[in-house]
């Protein structure tokens, strides 16, 4: 049961698109699990019904034995959920100190004080961003202002981290140093769901996969063969391609 | 980590600055004020001339004010005891139509600008708001516009302070004289219709005036009260009627009064008794009503015998550019003419003013007059427009009171 | 070390200023008072607004609540206890209110509260004229000036205390996330709508009791008295001026702005209305984020 | 019924027709004017001027005075609201820029006109007759008001949607940030939409200065009944400003007839309150 996602069922409709139909998969204890589809499959909808930005429908999301499907965001991240957001959210007004220091004051084991100060600097150092607290976020450059939300994420000291498109828009040496971050993630045994569209990532980094379209499952399983299935090629490049 | 705590040695700096500029401000208004000269007395008031009140202040007290220390000025001055003359300096400020502001504004002229004397504000509330600061600093307190009924209580309470208006009872009492006459004389039923104005003054003169009907004799057939912002008068005057009553009653503001009755005008509602409250008296009642004023009865009312009051009216016309309205100009005229005379007997010291002007006879626009128990009771209650002038009508046993003449004739 | 100079420094500052009325005259001990009146409501305001920029109009729905709430109870009640029940009965119509507004944002939270201050104002004017028909109230409580100025400054004591304090522990700093960004602010573990209710409440009760504790000074109350909407505008424009997101920036604005009045009203009662219209708009030129930021941007181009 | 219904109507009709100008200043040129209600009072009382003064009748004096007010907020636009528009990061600092300086203005307006023409209530009486509508009696000037709020209303509308220059306003009122990229120059556009609103304030002064009595300090009472209208109907919605107006007018009407006119005005911000309550976005406006 230590840290174990389990989603069943889950839907939600807008109006009248049904964004998710019916999902279900697991992330099991220290696992990093790509979730895969085309743009509009509702990979995104999924994710922020685990993190609690939206409620579900229909189903049910258990995490560590709880049930979060009714929660809401900051029960959420008590249970130990952390996430990124798929365009970087940074708080302008705080210092890159004070965005991390946030999650660690409200996350889930409540640090202030001196003690956070030095976790603070410690999740920093982490991300790569060592010494740089005093700076204000707006002048973070694109893979800093990444780098300050995965150790803002991380400051919670979730046990299942949602990263969403986290490594989206890097060019390729900053592709490797992010890889290496999450990889790294995983060897402190945390658990990560990940939503990306770069396959050289999800290939690096996901040991098993679950691919959406339309709002539905289409195939799940090792990431290799999973990448290779027909449904996945032809959800991706359309039915002329399969 | 800085940015996190307060800093707070910055903060202090800054805290400490912003003190010391307020304390640069503070001595500099200081140094002002007490320029002034010498051999003039300084008289003080502060006077809403913006916000909600400014409408009612500049039609009944500003224009007096500035009329009298107009007049004071122009004959050489105050004259004092000695047979001296010493001009009038005024210090006006305004107070924003905020009660906060009032009573500062008392306390300044009160302790800063060390006035000789000072006039009261607009309104029954802000009066009572500053009658306990003149009471402590000793000033004559000379509440012109102030209509209440609890003017025996405050007397008692501030000795030095003057009412000039009545109270409602007094208006209620009065209006039910004409109207048990009317009914007497077979004019009118005995059904009343009544509305007033949510406010201080409204509910004064309708908690007055429902004891009062009732002992008359007459059935209250609709009572309503409405919010002082109310613009739209088609409902009320078709419910009132929808009665069949053949009074109606309102104790009105300015802009209800002007509207209720170009309502009363459009809606062809003529009934027997057409009383409306403030600003039927005021001169531009004949243009809002075109013309068509005859019959409609109001508070207050004048002699237009009376050669003084004609006097007085014409006067207010030529220096401020306006008549005077038909009700509370001629009274807070008259408090300073009292006000004029008391200093002309005992001097600027206060509470001899304050004894005189308790104890005193003096001459004013409304003939001999003389206060009970700090009050002036020499008042016209209730009037009436007839022939192009808003004559008084009761109480009818005083020397000058005019016929109420009804029906109201109908609107044209 | 420093901070204890600091605290000895604050703490002689305020015996200063709680001797003012023995060195003053009366009407200087009036300026204080009403400064002191608007400095803890631009301070009380700022505490909810300044963080979470919802700008409310509904402070004088708060200050009217406190004032009718003495004129009602003083002849009834000990007047600790009259306080106690008007900050009650604040903190009870802000939670109320709180709940059912505070997911309205912008414009509308705006025109909401605008719109609650005129409702209290219409439903307590229609309770007094049809239930109790005594629409003016007396309040008689032998207080003076400066029996209500010592009762404010105490008041402001406790609400900078209160300000300083959430500043520096962890919901000032959820605070200011909550005003750059709820959902990350929510996804970072904390509960928005509770802070904002619980600071919604805190702030509204300290206006109430600004309120309760003026009220004595006017003698006579009615509606159109204690809920002037003027009082809304003015708190708001003292906090933004000074800059509601520091400290001491609702007194940094407050302090010369009711100066200013004050001598504006003194010294040009015929032209108030167009100076302190043009001067406001000269404000939001020229110092868009208030006095102090205007001033730390002055020392920083100083030193640079 | 129907007697209370009309009357409503008629009321309505000057709250709608005070309404359509705000809301357009709001919902395209993104002013939330505070000044709004002053403005319609400085339309009374030239109105005023006009008919004492020179005899001009307030019908003819729309045709002086409103294009005056295009004029005059065309200026303002241009002079104070301009730089504004320019430094605002975002549309929320806008908002709480421009309900600020346009503060300053309410009062920059109220004390000129303070010290022109004091603070006395001033009315005059001008086609105060009664036309008999489906058998009430209403005033005439008050139907005027109707009338106009009707034809400026459905005028605006057929101009809006009918027309290549409302198809402009219209993409600068729905996404101002992209606007230019189809060549529309949103400066432009944001001023003449503000001088049609301030178009629409003094011909909603004018109308009003024919049967209401209004004094220099009375403009905020306006802007907070146009302003409530603009919510209800929804942010920049004409005819969302329409209908609110009207229903307003019916709800007050029907209020003081049959439960008390003392409630009048706590039953207006009722309905206002829990409609932002229900539908935020209000009647006519887009959800979210």
């Amino acid at each position: 049961m230590n840290g174990r996602l389990e989603i069943t069922g889950l839907k939600k409709r807008f109006g009248g698109l049904t964004a998710v139909n019916g999902v279900s998969f697991a992330v099991e204890p220290g696992e990093v699990i790509g979730l895969l589809g085309p743009n509009g499959s509702g990979k995104t909808t999924v994710m922020n019904m685990v993190s609690g930005a939206l409620r579900a429908d229909a189903g049910s999301i258990r995490f560590d034995g709880v049930e979060l499907t009714r929660l809401k965001p900051n029960k959420i991240a008590k249970h130990g959920v952390a996430r990124t957001f798929q365009l970087v959210r940074p708080l302008p007004t705080l210092s890159v100190a004070e965005n991390v220091l946030l999650s660690f004051a409200f996350g889930r084991k409540r640090h202030w004080g001196r003690e956070a100060q030095m976790l603070v600097e410690e999740k920093l150092e982490f991300v790569g961003l060592g010494g740089r607290g005093g700076e204000e976020v707006g002048n973070l450059t694109y893979i800093d202002q990444k780098r300050m939300e995965l150790a803002r994420a991380l400051a919670s000291e979730p046990k299942l981290l949602l990263l969403d498109e986290w490594l989206a828009g890097l060019n390729p040496s900053e592709l490797r140093i992010g890889i290496d971050l999450v990889r790294h993630l995983q060897g402190l045994g945390m658990s990560v769901l990940l939503v990306e569209h770069i396959m050289e990532a999800v290939r690096a980094l996901c040991s098993r996969c679950v691919v959406m379209s339309a709002g539905e499952v289409i195939a799940s399983g090792e990431s290799e063969a999973v990448l290779k299935a027909p449904q996945v090629i032809s959800a991706y490049l359309g039915d002329d391609h399969a | 980590m800085n940015s996190l705590g307060i800093s707070w040695a910055g903060s202090l700096t800054r805290l400490a600055g912003g003190l010391a500029a307020a304390s640069l401000t503070l001595a500099a208004a200081t140094g002002a004020a007490s320029a002034q000269e010498t051999d003039a007395v300084t008289i003080g008031y502060a006077i809403s001339k913006s916000g909600p009140n400014a409408g009612g202040a500049d039609m009944t007290v500003t224009p007096n004010y500035e009329l009298w220390v107009h007049e004071v000025n122009e004959r050489g001055g105050l004259t004092l005891p000695d047979g001296s003359q010493r001009p009038i300096e005024v210090i006006e400020y305004d107070d924003r139509s905020s009660a906060e502001e009032v009573v500062r504004a008392v306390e300044r002229l009160a302790t800063q600008d060390k006035v000789d004397l000072i006039l009261p504000p607009w309104g029954t509330g802000f009066n009572l708001a500053v009658a306990p600061l003149m009471a402590r600093h000793g000033y004559p307190h000379l509440a012109g516009a102030a209509v209440t009924d609890k003017a025996d209580d405050f007397v008692e309470r501030w000795d030095t302070s003057f009412w000039f208006m009545g109270g409602g009872e007094d208006y209620t009492h009065a209006l039910a004289e004409v109207l048990i006459e009317a009914r007497d004389a077979g004019t009118i039923n005995n059904s009343v219709a009544m509305v007033s104005v949510a406010d201080g003054f409204g509910i004064d003169l309708v908690k007055a005036a429902r004891p009062t009907l009732e002992e008359a004799g007459f059935e209250i057939a609709y009572d309503k009260a409405f919010p002082p912002q109310t613009s739209d008068f088609a409902t009320i005057i078709n419910e009132a009627a929808g009665t069949g009553a053949d009074t109606f009653i309102a104790f009105s503001y300015p802009p209800h009064t002007f509207a209720l009755t170009k309502q009363a005008q459009v809606a062809s509602y003529n009934p027997a008794v057409f009383y409306l409250g403030v600003g039927a008296g005021f001169p531009v009642y004949t243009n809002i009503s075109g013309g068509q004023m005859e019959g409609v009865m109001s508070l207050g009312g004048i002699d237009p015998d009376n050669a003084l009051n004609a006097e007085y009216r014409a006067r207010h016309e030529a220096v401020i550019g306006r008549a005077p309205d038909y009700w509370g100009s001629v009274l807070i005229y008259a408090s300073l003419q009292m006000l004029e005379q008391a200093i002309e007997r005992v001097g600027l010291d206060k509470a001899e003013i304050a004894k005189e002007l308790s104890t005193g006879t003096f001459d004013t626009v409304l003939g001999e007059t003389k206060l009970e128990n700090n009050q002036l009771r020499n008042i016209w209650w209730t009037g009436q427009w007839q022939d192009g002038t808003f004559v008084a009508v009761a109480p009818g046993d005083r020397d000058g009171a005019g016929e109420a003449s009804l029906p109201k004739p109908a609107w044209q | 070390m420093k901070q204890t100079v600091f605290i000895l420094l604050g703490l002689a500052v305020l015996a200063l200023l709680a001797a003012a009325p023995y060195l003053l005259s009366d009407y200087g001990t009036a300026l204080l008072l009403g400064m002191t009146g608007y400095i803890t409501l631009a301070t009380a305001w700022a505490m909810f607004s300044g963080p979470t920029r919802y700008v409310s109009l509904a402070t004088v729905a708060f200050f009217g609540i406190g004032a009718y709430t003495v004129a009602v109870l003083s002849e009834v009640l000990p007047y600790p206890l009259v306080l106690l029940v008007a900050a009650l009965i604040g903190l009870t119509v802000a939670i109320i209110v709180g709940l059912s507004t505070l997911r309205l944002a912008g414009v509308y939270f705006v025109i909401f509260t605008f719109g609650l201050a005129e409702l209290v104002r219409q439903t307590v004017t229609w309770w007094e004229v049809n239930v109790t028909e005594t629409l003016g109230r007396y309040i008689f409580l032998p207080f003076e000036g400066r029996h209500i100025y010592w009762q404010l400054l105490a008041l402001l004591v406790v609400t900078l205390l209160i300000s300083w304090w959430i500043g520096r522990s962890r919901y000032g700093l959820a605070l200011k996330a909550i005003g750059d960004d709820e959902t990350v602010a929510e996804h970072a573990g904390i509960n928005v709508p509770g802070l904002k209710l619980a600071l919604f409440a805190i702030s509204a009760t300290i206006i109430t009791l600004v309120g309760a504790i003026q009220a004595p000074r006017w003698t006579y109350i009615e509606p159109s008295i204690v809920f002037n909407p003027t009082v809304s505008f003015l708190t708001l424009i003292m906090a933004l001026l000074g800059g509601p997101s520091k400290l001491w920036g609702p007194m940094v604005g407050a302090i010369p702005l009711f100066l200013l009045f004050e001598w504006l009203s003194a010294n040009f009662p015929d032209h108030f209305s167009i100076l302190l219209g043009a001067l406001f708009i000269m404000i939001v030129f020229f110092m868009p984020k208030g006095i102090l930021a205007k001033l730390e941007d002055l020392r920083a181009g100083g030193a640079s | 019924m129907i007697e209370n219904l009309v009357n409503g109507l008629v009321l309505g009709g000057t709250y709608a027709l005070v309404a359509m100008g705000l809301t357009i200043q709001y919902g395209i040129a993104r002013i939330m004017n505070l000044a709004f209600g002053d403005l319609i009072i400085a339309a009374c009382f030239g109105t005023f001027v006009l008919y004492s003064g020179f005899a001009l009748s307030p019908v003819l004096a729309l045709f002086l005075i409103v294009p005056l007010g295009f004029a005059f907020n065309y200026f303002i636009y241009q002079i104070v609201m301009r730089p504004l528009v320019a430094r605002a990061p975002n549309s929320e600092a806008l908002e709480v820029d421009s309900i600020l300086v346009t503060f300053g203005l309410l009062f920059v307006i109220q004390g000129i006109l303070l010290v022109i023409f004091g603070g006395a209530y001033t009315s005059y009486s001008y086609l105060n007759t009664p036309v008999n509508v489906l058998g009430t009696i209403v005033a005439a000037n008050r139907l005027v008001a109707f009338v106009l709020a009707l034809i400026f209303g459905a005028g605006i509308l057929f101009v809006l949607f009918r027309t290549r220059w409302g198809t402009t306003l219209r993409a600068v009122a729905l996404a101002p940030e992209s606007a230019p990229l189809y060549g529309i120059d949103v400066n432009a556009s944001a001023r003449l939409a503000f001088a049609i609103g301030g178009a629409l304030a003094a011909s909603g002064g004018v109308v009003v200065s024919m049967y209401q009595t209004f004094t220099a300090t009375a403009g905020v009472v306006f802007t907070m009944k146009a302003l409530i209208v603009v919510i209800l109907g929804g942010k920049g919605s004409l005819t969302g400003a329409l209908v609110a107006g009207l229903l307003l007018g019916v709800v007050e009407t029907m209020v003081a007839a049959y439960i008390d006119p003392g409630l009048t005005l706590a039953a207006t911000y009722t309905v206002f309150l829990l409609l932002l309550l229900v539908r935020p976005s209000g009647m006519f406006g887009k959800a979210g």
